[in-house]
């Protein structure tokens, strides 16, 4: 009998680098122990992965990082739960175990040749980072590109040392915008949905992909639907609990499908379709 | 049961009296078994009946809490509250099957320094006899 | 075993107080998927009514529901237990007794059920039950019955336990423990059980581990007693839906003879007076600090 | 021609199993039937209703370690959880069987969970034909049946005398190679359900009736109490976190249910599912449509179980029955 590995052991993994984006989200560079699995460990941007910290639990995080820069494997997170909280108190050279890579991707094939608009609110810019990275290094293959971030305030914008090089990509724009601005802050001080309708894009042979809070997509699809979007060209990716990520413990499911198996990537056309709708 | 067998004890002392009084055992070199592991707690009232549970679940051959004496309490009533859910707690233990010696409250005011020393060392010598509370 | 003159003073009660608009929903009782064991009932409309019914297969305890039932005024089908648990409910504000009409039930004793089987055997809290009309409420349904009934013993099985070694009393529990699946049933259908966030569920910090083994089950029965000292009616209702037979009442009913020993206090009597554990007298010892 | 073996020859026949095997098997505990580990063949039962846990507990249990995690000066290693006996597991009935059929097509499918494979894999099931099924049960609605051994090893059917025996599998056959067997002319007695339920339209007349106010009104009666999905057959929610101890620390995974508040509330706060009517149409729309339109089949054997155990008589018989004309009434309006 053909032994199957147990899915549920991690990729044992070493902390490379720590830095932090914000007051409360850290950039972990992670390196898996074993080259030979580090080589095959192969991802696309929008996928997951389950990061351990050994000793009190695991929990999904979005892969931050483009896998084609080579860098290494990076995961932005928010100190919000026990296991994040256990991550931040992490420094380099911990050990910490990968699960992983998980569920479906962007279609950046299908993306090609149009103008792309990344709508990120917080720790939502998270899964869209390698989107980004990937169109800013393959920039002839894409059309315009458009970049809405925003936070809570100017402190909160995470990937802040990356806003320039995006911004002087060819056909890129970048939007920074702030719930609430300080006496530094010179940009926009609105919310996302207002933003949008600002700045008013064309939704000609346009994808739109939306990270972030449920109450900030919530309201940006009803925006983005006003200027002419149709469901099938606005993407987002769903973000429910979940503790497996091989379809088997049930939290992410949501009418037939398992977020971690059959997502986490959905266009509002598809999700339209659930019968539950959260 | 071994020979050298030496209980394990989680002390909850009240920060005021008690664990002054610990300290005060202590600056006079008065000594006390080094069984117990003290935990300070501002007032015997902050002594949640979960702690005590928990100590139990987690192996502590007896548990030990000192507050002030009645009437002292820095908090003017902490310790009169805290006195009923001990006397309960203390029941329920008991109906568990952990015996009332393994559970000890007791008074203990900042300058009874060598009243803690004697309650701890009787203490430890009565929960050595009993053996570990989980056999095996 | 119905009696129709209870019944029928029910579904008038229910019809009119959902006519007049005093109420917008009664909490009930309806005969269940097996033909004769009650099950709970939330009547909305007044044609509606004729589903209540009321027997000695009643054993739910309602006033559980009362806490998903604030935003509107509703009535509720007591017994004379459940009748104690809402003076718990209202001492500890939980509800407002306003919101709450209480049609009281003159009660002899409920039997011990269980799906598709009808029993005759009184379940045993009811033996020593010696409060058969209930100490609150808005209309009373049943007569007057004797009270003067000598004051319960405590339960013999309780006593029982309290005579064995400590060997066999870790002997036995561990035994009971050892079945917990952490189902929380216990915990769902207790009236006392409200909190939004239960210790057993808090992660930081961890109370209770997530293992499913006998320390921890230990750990979370013995604390969701202890929660319960003082503010338990005798309901018995944990101990009926636990799936795997632990007799958790025997917790229970163990806390409430220490409680009326000590404090001489009985929950549920009044709403007025205070809970044991939020209260205290100066010069009791209690055996305790000596 | 059926095999059949007396009384006598197969309790000898599962003592001699017992010596490099370990025989879980039914038994009476505190007056309730329960699979246990059996050391001896006079512990058994033969003679039960449904146990109040179904055989789930067996391969997916309440709470088990994934792996092993030590951390010792610095270092950090993993060590996968061994299971190194062989079991027979006696006594299952054709529902709990169907139950097993069903969990392989979640933990069997890609990718493996290899720790409830290797379970499944070392375990014989010897089913026993149920001669009396419960008010409660309707396996003939779910598709099996009380004498079933389309998902079994081996199955018993009890006659007079002794058991008419069915070598089902290979895995069977090659266990009751050491069992006394003879030919007799009696056959498999036919059993039904005594419950029958018309399930065939139900998937899609659960399709029109999500928004009903139906399920509200029942789940005013839950207490979100998590019985009926730990004594489920098939469901197979589960959490994961860590259990550490001075020495070691463990990856646990334990129960869970769809019905308990937390279930799908995330770090942060953020329940998708907060009301207690929406966390109980996912359990009746999981089990009737969502897990029929992924795996083709209910997820639900009709073992009865919820139905005798829910403290409230939520009563999955009662919304199968009602869920078409629900369907009806919404046509109707529409």
């Amino acid at each position: 009998m053909q032994q199957k590995p147990n899915p549920f052991i991690p990729y044992m993994s070493t902390i490379k680098s720590v830095a932090d984006l914000t007051s409360d989200v850290k950039l972990f560079n992670v390196e898996l122990d074993d080259p030979t699995v580090s080589d095959g460990f192969n991802y696309h941007p929008g996928q997951f992965a389950f990061l351990s910290a050994y000793g009190i639990g695991e929990a999904p995080f979005c892969l931050t990082s483009a896998a084609h820069r080579k860098a290494g494997i990076e995961f932005a997170i928010r100190a919000v739960g026990t296991v994040t909280n256990a991550l931040h108190e992490l420094e380099e050279g911990a050990k910490v175990g990968i699960r992983g890579p998980f569920g479906n991707s962007f279609p950046m094939e299908d993306y090609k040749g149009k103008d792309i608009i990344i709508i990120g609110g917080g720790i939502g810019m998270a899964p869209l980072h390698p989107v980004i990275n990937t169109i800013v290094d393959h920039r002839a293959d894409y059309g315009n590109l458009l970049i809405i971030n925003g936070a809570r305030s100017p402190q909160d914008l995470v990937f802040a040392d990356e806003f320039d090089v995006w911004a002087k990509a060819s056909k890129a724009n970048v939007e920074l915008t702030v719930d609430r601005g300080d006496d530094d802050w010179k940009g926009r001080v609105a919310l996302i949905p207002d933003v949008v309708v600002d700045l008013n894009p064309s939704p000609k042979n346009t994808m739109a992909i939306i990270c972030g809070p449920p109450i900030m997509i919530h309201f940006t699809l009803i925006k983005l639907k006003d200027l002419g979007f149709a469901n099938d060209q606005i993407v987002t990716t769903l973000e429910n609990k979940m503790k497996c990520g091989l379809g088997k413990c049930g939290r992410c499911n949501i009418g037939d499908k398992y977020i971690c198996v059959d997502g986490p990537v959905f266009t509002f056309e598809q999700i339209s379709h659930f019968i539950e709708q959260f | 049961m071994p020979v050298d067998f030496q209980p394990k004890i989680i002390g909850f002392l009240c920060n005021w009296c008690s664990y002054a009084g610990a300290d005060m055992a202590g600056t006079s070199r008065i000594t006390y078994p080094s069984n117990i592991r003290i935990i300070r707690v501002p007032c015997s009232g902050r002594i949640d009946p979960l702690f005590i549970a928990k100590c139990f679940t987690e192996g502590a051959d007896g548990v030990f809490i000192a507050g002030c004496h009645p009437g002292d309490c820095h908090y003017i009533e902490g310790n009169y509250y805290a006195r009923r859910r001990f006397a309960l707690m203390g029941d329920l233990i008991e109906y568990l099957g952990i015996e009332k010696e393994r559970y000890q409250v007791r008074w203990v005011s900042a300058s009874e320094g060598k009243k803690f020393s004697q309650i701890i060392s009787a203490f430890t010598d009565k929960l050595a006899a009993l053996g570990p509370r989980i056999k095996g | 075993m119905m009696d129709k003159n209870i019944v029928k003073q029910i579904r008038d009660k229910a019809k009119e107080l959902l006519s007049n608009g005093t109420i917008k929903c009664v909490l009930g009782y309806e005969t269940g998927t097996d033909g004769m064991n009650a099950r709970p009932a939330f009547i909305y409309e007044p044609e509606d009514v004729d589903r209540l019914i009321f027997d000695n297969t009643c054993t739910h305890n309602l006033s559980t529901y009362l806490r998903d039932k604030r935003e509107n005024p509703v009535a509720i089908v007591v017994k004379p237990c459940d009748a104690r648990a809402i003076n718990v409910l209202l001492g500890e504000r939980q509800i407002e007794r306003e919101k709450v009409f209480i049609i009281g039930i003159v009660c002899q004793e409920v039997v011990q059920v269980s799906w598709g089987e009808l029993s005759h055997d009184a379940q045993m809290r009811c033996k020593i039950c010696n409060q058969h009309t209930p100490v609150i409420y808005d209309f009373l349904i049943g007569g007057p019955v004797d009270e003067s009934a000598p004051k319960a013993e405590p339960p013999a099985n309780v006593t029982a336990m309290e005579g064995k070694s400590s060997g066999d009393k870790v002997d036995f529990w561990s035994g009971q423990f050892s079945k917990c699946v952490r189902c929380y049933a216990c915990r769902a259908v207790c009236m006392g059980c409200y909190c939004t966030v239960c210790f057993v569920d808090m992660l930081d910090p961890e109370w209770v581990g997530i293992k499913i083994a006998t320390p921890e089950n230990q750990m979370w029965n013995t604390i969701r007693a202890f929660h319960l000292s003082g503010r338990c009616i005798g309901c018995g209702e944990c101990a009926r839906v636990c799936p795997v037979n632990i007799p958790l009442d025997l917790l229970n009913m163990k806390m409430e003879k220490e409680v009326g020993e000590h404090f001489e206090f009985v929950s549920g009597l009044s709403s007025e007076e205070p809970a044991p554990l939020a209260s205290f007298l100066k010069d009791e010892s209690l055996g305790i600090g000596e | 021609m059926n095999k059949i073996t007396s009384k006598k020859d197969l309790a000898s026949w599962l003592d001699g199993l017992m010596k490099d095997k370990v025989l879980i098997a039914p038994a009476f505990v505190d007056n309730q039937s329960v699979f246990k580990h059996v050391a001896n063949v006079a512990e058994i039962t033969f003679d039960f209703k449904n146990t109040a846990l179904s055989v789930k507990e067996w391969f997916f249990p309440a709470t088990e370690p994934l792996f092993t995690i030590h951390q010792k000066d610095g270092d950090t290693t993993l060590e996968p959880i061994d299971i190194e006996n062989e079991f027979v597991l006696f006594g299952i009935r054709p529902c709990d069987a169907k139950g097993l059929k069903l969990l392989d097509k979640v933990f069997l499918g890609a990718p493996t969970d290899t720790v409830y494979a290797e379970r499944r894999d070392k375990t014989t099931l010897v089913g026993l034909s149920c001669l009396e099924p419960s008010p409660q049960c309707f396996c003939n609605s779910m598709g099996t049946a009380p004498n079933n051994a389309d998902d079994v090893d081996i199955m018993l059917t009890e006659v007079v005398d002794g058991y008419i025996v069915e070598a089902v599998t290979d895995k069977g056959k090659a266990l009751l190679s050491v069992a006394k067997l003879s030919n007799s002319k009696l056959s498999v007695p036919k059993i039904k359900c005594p419950t029958e339920l018309q399930v065939k339209n139900v998937p899609e007349a659960m399709k029109s009736c999500f928004e009903d106010d139906y399920w509200a009104r029942i789940a005013d009666r839950c207490i979100h109490c998590n019985i009926c999905a730990y004594v489920c057959p098939v469901c197979h929610c589960f959490d994961i976190r860590d259990y550490p101890t001075s020495e070691k620390t463990e990856r646990i995974r334990c129960w869970d249910s769809c019905q308990s508040p937390g279930f799908t509330c995330a770090a942060g706060g953020h329940t998708p599912r907060p009301t207690k009517a929406s966390r109980l149409r996912q359990r009746f729309y999981h089990k009737l449509l969502y897990f029929p339109e992924r795996f083709e089949d209910f997820q639900c054997t009709g073992c009865g179980r919820c139905v005798a155990l829910c403290p409230v008589n939520i009563d999955i018989r009662e919304i199968i029955t009602d869920v078409p004309k629900l369907g009806e009434k919404s046509a109707t309006k529409a």
